[in-house]
């Protein structure tokens, strides 16, 4: 697979258009029937600081970053060396740079990537109009192989409603760099074209965070109650227009403790409502979480991942929420946490996650990151799915109705508001099963009991973890971090080492039954995620049994994971 | 709202529980029950169709000793829970409630943004100027010389809070004052609260009469306010900036658009994936 | 020791007297030279409702329940089956009831305890003033064999502001109380006198929450915010008065987000401060507990555990916020967690726990609990400590100072308004040494590693565990139950049984080596914890290596942990 | 404030730090700093006695460019832990900054009781009416019809937040409103705020180039407060509740018992232990 991949990153300063001509880039691969992932990057600045995008396109669906760039193309030299960490280059890459631009830093010249320039601004200044973002995005588009039509069938989309003549400027610039970079193929040997196979899939252009917005709509969510926070807002922002569309509705909340709690007065009144977070907003929220499992009210938190602790790097992925996503809440509160593996799995995984609050009538935390949430991903359309919320209710005019009835799956069916002869009063006071307040240690057992079993003994199905291959190491992962783990793996695949890949969608409640079925033949493991502390692999051990021979190689943000430290760790195991 | 289609019309004490309540004899959270329930059968509310939610404190019990639906949640948020059930459910009639500790103290923000935001439901704060549940300790509208709790044993040395004053400033386009002495005149005021269309916020004077022994004084105190004006945000807001807090009435009632998003599904889900399409 | 002890419940209605006669009743035990413990309950109302006294007195300190009571003396039968599941009795326990009370509850009728009546309200009838709580009083003291010079200095001290008259009336009740319990004895063949042994050590008598609150003063703490919420109102309460004294204060403020963040501020300022919730407080704190990790200001935080989720039961103790205290916090949060395991023990970890977050500048949970924090104790004045607050500063007029310079400890001296050269910026971004923040790998790395090195190479010494006794078998508990578990294994070691107590006072970090000593020799473990879950035993698990053959005893409240249960599960481990 | 020992009086200048803003060219809160400095060198604050707190968004970044103490906190918390730290340490000069979602949004509550509280220290928000910081949402003083967020796109249909006028209802001592257009105006108030006994805040007027360029309009629009009884309650609470949120100048005043336990040690530990015993 790797050789049918590129890895572009484009850097510059703010204004320069490096995020415009990145977008362009990918979807005009993707046009040209290629798939790819871009990621954003940029300086402390609030606006206009340098910037950075990466992208890696392929013949086949991608969804990780390659372990160094085939081509670093900075549109000028501007705090390049702030993305330094972020650039893994080999011997021969290409760092492409600006003729014009004087004075490279020595982060470029010290590199031990090949170093070409080439005439961008002023390439730029010879057509009315122009901007060296054009020139590049032509440059950049000939290297990897994608025509002109698909890059013109962008620019249109796109600049439609700048006018003709910036059209034009930009068709033409784009043409310009296409002939600069044909140029640069020859004169310096690079070949980077990829293939392209016909297809009639309809392919989606989507990050995580729309992914989640359109996984909670599928899943049937019509409220929510949104407070901004970075990585999340962009699940809020693309709820609040199609929320709309379906009869829904998204209230600006004055804080996480009111979003939280609107939701539950939402769901309490019988709609499917969500939230999307971010660590310090999930912290403000565990109150309210522990109120939900209690009263039995399900609600659904998205909660995009960032860099801790505290404010911590709010722009940088990180998986070390999962402590309190699993514990944060007081007292003994069972309850859902989720975690999608993929771009694209964000929109199964929220559909799957709105499901399963609804039917066990519980809180659900879905633990996604700013890498899978602010990344750009071309996939195919996903399939329909069947899970819908679909909340257990009682009839109306039911006669002594008990909100908190034991029953053997655990789960009491619940009144909303409307059916008559269900009105109860929901609490977070421990009660007895007619919802009245008790602090009898028998309703307090047989509370506590019901409302572990209703999701203990759940079927979850298949979809509680992503199992594939087979071989006597495990490779144990969760979230945007199987994406690395499954390239290395399949990397080794081809050196012909066999490795089972086990990346859990379902944190908790912990499943002991199919996690030992799944390790059946499994006698080494290696335990992969993006926290400092080692926390899955802490909660793994509190949960689960593991070989003996388990190993742990734990990595805080902000720094993606790159296959090839997975590959280099699994082989220094033996 | 829509007379329900029944034979009898519903009293108050159908809109009653048979739980016995947990409050002390004589407490005047009885009296705002009585009220509560009177303002609900005076409008015919249908029981499925309201509900009473709350927060912590012994007058956030309420929910539980009414037959409406009801949700008792967590200190302070109740505000916010009945924002989403409103907002959500719009045919609901919804009714917030609790102290002064749980609306003015931990949930003092939710009460200002309720006010902004001016969802069409009411709020009823039994005030009686201490936390209850807690065992005495001074509310923010305590008196700031009131020496009775231990956690301030001094006083609070506090301006005490002027809930209605807030209220106004916050944008609340409905602002009353009763007194649990008062049961009946309290049910008009919360009936009126609950046809104001908006958000609409009730505060009744409440006695505790266990930690507040001293507030027996009160219904020699409690008058009906001099206000005349209560549509002139000005005259209110001067009134309220400088009443002693034992005016009774509406005193400030004006018309503001309600927040009330349209709820109409016009779009299909494959029509909003579409746009995911390149 | 059992032989040596007590156990009396009292009930009645409200304003029945009950509180006032069972805390006279210690105190006079006390006076007498005995030791106790005294536990409250009441019924569901705000006030005046149903009340009950447990307590247990004995020769010897004693700080947890016993199996059952010896005597249960109703007041009158108002309400006392709601009580019914705090009362284990034995064929030879005693209900006392009053002649007067009509129509006991089929909780009472149906004991398997002996049942006799005696003239309460009669005899109280016969005094001017008489109250029938005095006449019990007097029935309680003699059967404890407390003389009457104790209980009437008891009167004296309390009643002194109430008049002679009232002083005069109730000694004459006591009186003819003890009168009536001598004929009890004699009939009924009751001895429950206690032996006295001489001391001169000086007796305290106070509250888990009080001790707390002592031990924060001792520590160092001169500010505390406080919100009140049950069941740790009392150390708030305790401290107002009391810092004043000493110099400092606390305010009230308007919730718990204020108060955590005020604590901030007051150490921010070079202040020791404090402040004291319970769960649903605590829940509200953690996003506050993650910014004094990351910006590294100490703070102490006291939880006062009742019974979850959410409000669930507030008035009774659990020990289910060990996960939230663990791991609440978003990001990898390092911080200090502790558990007092008595009563008096609240002083000590108090005062430890002080010093810990002041020497390792971060968060500190100490976990208490409603049965510890509530619970009054009769004990020895403690010894004085050596743990005060003792931050590592910088000098007055220092120089390019970096405030989290990665040093070897991993503790980065502070500085604090007032010393000149030392302005800083305290974050909750991520910052380089010198506190400008930072979103570079190395930096987060650096700090993430420096702010876990400084917790996890600190020299706790012994005071990290109480660890008594010698055996293959080890319980390993922590707080509250630590009581009835070393009850347990002394009744056991009668029996010629050997095994070891490790009650963790350090719950985090976890000290894997100091644990494996303890643990040696050791080849089967059983846990006893507090909870429903098994918090404790799935912590343990995550971060110690546990015997295989490992039991877990874990019982949410709202009952108490009663010594004899423990045997019969140690007995069944076989 | 005591003079400090000192050879030459400290500029503005020495209380900037060498630290970059993050801050967009053009940002107002780039004036505010300069106004704050600018407050600090006039009052001559030792800028080791000195601290300003804030929370989190682009103008809570403001501690970190100058060179006294400082602490950015968590979003809307600055006032809790600023009233933290002047309590535990009177002897310190404490100022707390932020923006209008820090500090009237989440962080309403604490401003509320702030106001109430009355402690000796100085409030400074920089209002842009947005969250800046996140890309451009409406905040609470943000007017209801504008467009401009994802979040809300049809305009927040929320009365917007008059913040002048809650502080007063709430208890504020000093009230007063500056413009970033003019940061020697500003800085004046500042000053003035700082020399207060007690609570004092201070909005400035602070316009958001990056997501509300239109408020470049705001410099045609602000000027000189038209109040004159700056000490009259009800007078205030009339003209805040009605003015349009560009009168400039201190418009309220009054003197009012400030928060300050005395913090003098009379007792030993031993004496305190003593109250354990039998
Ligand atoms: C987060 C949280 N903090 C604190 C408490 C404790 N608490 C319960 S009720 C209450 C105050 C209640 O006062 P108020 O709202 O005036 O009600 P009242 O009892 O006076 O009717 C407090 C502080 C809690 N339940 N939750
Ligand atoms: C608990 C929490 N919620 C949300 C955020 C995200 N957040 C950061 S700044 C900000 C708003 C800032 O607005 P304002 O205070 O007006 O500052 P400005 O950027 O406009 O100066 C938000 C919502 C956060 N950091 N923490
Ligand atoms: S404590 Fe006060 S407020 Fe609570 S029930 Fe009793 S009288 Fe009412
Ligand atoms: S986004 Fe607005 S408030 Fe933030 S720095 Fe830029 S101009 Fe200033
Ligand atoms: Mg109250
Ligand atoms: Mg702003």
């Amino acid at each position: 697979m790797t050789s049918q991949t590129v890895s572009i990153a484009i850097t510059g300063a703010g204004g320069a258009g490096v995020m415009t001509a990145g977008q362009m880039l990918l979807d005009a691969a993707a046009k040209a029937g290629l798939y790819g992932l871009m990621t954003r990057s940029s300086g402390p600045q609030i606006r206009g600081g340098e910037a950075a995008a990466y992208i890696r396109l392929s013949s086949a669906p991608i969804d990780c970053p390659d372990d160094s760039f085939d081509v670093l193309f900075c549109f000028d030299w501007m705090n390049v060396d702030r993305f330094a960490a972020e650039l893994p280059m080999r011997p021969n890459s290409v760092i492409i740079g600006d003729e014009a631009a004087k004075n490279p830093p020595t982060m470029i010249t010290d590199s031990i990537a090949r170093q070409v320039l080439v005439p961008l601004s002023q390439s730029a200044n010879e057509i009315e109009g122009g901007r060296p973002n054009m020139i590049g995005l032509g440059i950049l588009g000939e290297l990897a192989g994608i025509p002109l039509d698909a890059l013109q069938a962008i620019l249109e989309k796109v600049l439609k409603r700048k006018g003709e003549a910036a059209l034009l400027a930009s068709l033409e610039g784009v043409k310009l760099g296409m002939k600069v970079a044909s140029d640069l193929e020859t004169e310096i040997g690079l070949d980077l074209h990829l293939e392209r196979k016909a297809t009639d899939k309809t392919r989606w252009s989507l990050t995580g965070n729309e992914a989640a917005g359109m996984g909670a709509l599928r899943g049937g969510v019509r409220f929510c109650a949104a407070y901004p926070i970075t990585p999340a807002t962009e699940i809020l922002e693309w709820l609040a227009p199609n929320l709309e569309k379906v009869g829904g509705t998204l209230v600006q909340a004055e804080d996480e403790l009111a979003s939280v709690n609107m939701i539950i007065g939402g769901s309490f009144g019988g709609v499917p409502s969500i939230t999307a977070t971010s660590g310090p907003g999930l912290a403000l929220m565990t109150e309210a979480l522990g109120l939900a499992v209690s009263a039995e009210i399900p609600i659904v938190v998205v909660d995009v991942m960032r860099g801790g602790p505290s404010t911590g790097i709010p722009t940088k992925s990180e998986q070390s929420d999962l402590n309190i996503a699993l514990h944060g809440l007081h007292g003994d509160a069972p309850h859902i946490v989720t975690a999608p593996n993929s771009i694209s799995d964000c929109l199964f995984t929220a559909q799957w996650t709105v499901h399963l609050a609804e039917k066990l009538q519980t809180a659900a935390i879905m633990l996604s990151d700013q890498s899978l949430g602010q990344s750009r991903n071309i996939i195919d359309k996903p399939a329909d799915l069947a899970f819908v919320a679909k909340r257990d209710l009682v009839e109306d005019g039911v006669e002594d109705y008990k909100r908190y009835a034991l029953t053997d799956s655990g789960i009491s069916p619940m009144a909303v508001p409307g059916i008559k002869g269900g009105e109860y009063v929901a609490d977070g006071l421990e009660t007895a099963e007619n919802a009245r307040p008790s602090s009898s240690a028998e309703d307090h057992y047989a509370q506590l009991d019901k409302r572990q079993r209703k999701i203990d003994q759940f079927d979850y199905g298949q979809h509680w973890a992503e199992i594939e291959g087979e071989g006597d190491l495990a490779v144990i992962t969760f979230g945007s971090v199987t994406a690395p783990v499954r390239e290395a793996i399949e990397r080794l695949k081809e050196e012909g080492q066999k490795i089972k890949l086990i990346s859990l969608r379902l944190l908790s409640p912990a499943l002991p039954g199919p996690f030992d079925v799944a390790m059946e033949g499994v006698n080494k493991a290696l335990v992969v995620e993006q926290t400092h502390s080692k926390q899955f692999y802490r909660y793994l051990r509190s949960v689960y049994d593991l070989p003996k021979n388990t190993h742990v190689l734990a990595k805080p943000g902000p720094l993606p994971f790159r296959p090839g430290e997975i590959v280099d760790q699994i082989k220094e195991l033996g | 709202m829509e007379q329900p289609v029944q034979q009898k019309p519903l009293t108050f004490k159908d809109y009653k529980s048979d739980y016995k309540p947990v409050w002390c004899p004589g407490c005047g959270d009885f009296s705002v029950l009585a009220a509560i329930t009177k303002a609900l059968a005076e409008l015919q509310i249908p029981r499925e169709n309201s509900a009473v939610i709350s927060g912590i404190g012994c007058s956030s019990r309420i929910p539980a000793y009414t037959s409406v639906y009801g949700f008792h949640g967590i200190h302070g948020r109740a505000l916010a829970s009945a924002t989403g059930l409103k907002v959500a459910r719009p045919d609901l009639t919804v009714v917030a409630t609790g102290g002064d500790g749980d609306g003015f103290s931990i949930g003092g923000n939710h009460f200002m943004h309720a006010c902004r935001r001016n969802v069409d439901m009411t709020y009823v704060v039994m005030d009686n100027e201490v936390y209850g549940m807690t065992k005495g300790q001074a509310s923010p509208t305590t008196p700031s010389d009131w020496e009775g709790s231990k956690l301030t044993p001094h006083g609070t040395g506090v301006s005490p809070f002027n809930p209605l004053s807030v209220a106004l400033s916050a944008g609340a386009s409905f602002i009353a004052r009763g007194f649990a002495g008062d049961p009946n005149g309290a049910a008009k005021l919360i009936a009126q609260a609950m046809q104001h269309k908006g958000f609409s916020f009730v505060q009744i004077l409440s006695p505790c009469v266990t930690f507040r022994p001293e507030q027996a004084e009160w219904k020699k105190i409690v008058r009906k306010g001099e206000i005349t004006e209560t549509g002139d945000l000005g005259t209110a807001a001067a009134f309220l900036a400088t009443d002693d807090g034992f005016s009774t009435g509406v005193l400030y009632e004006t018309q503001r658009p309600i927040y009330q998003p349209s709820m109409e599904e016009n779009h299909s889900l494959s029509e909003i994936e579409a746009s995911f399409e390149l």
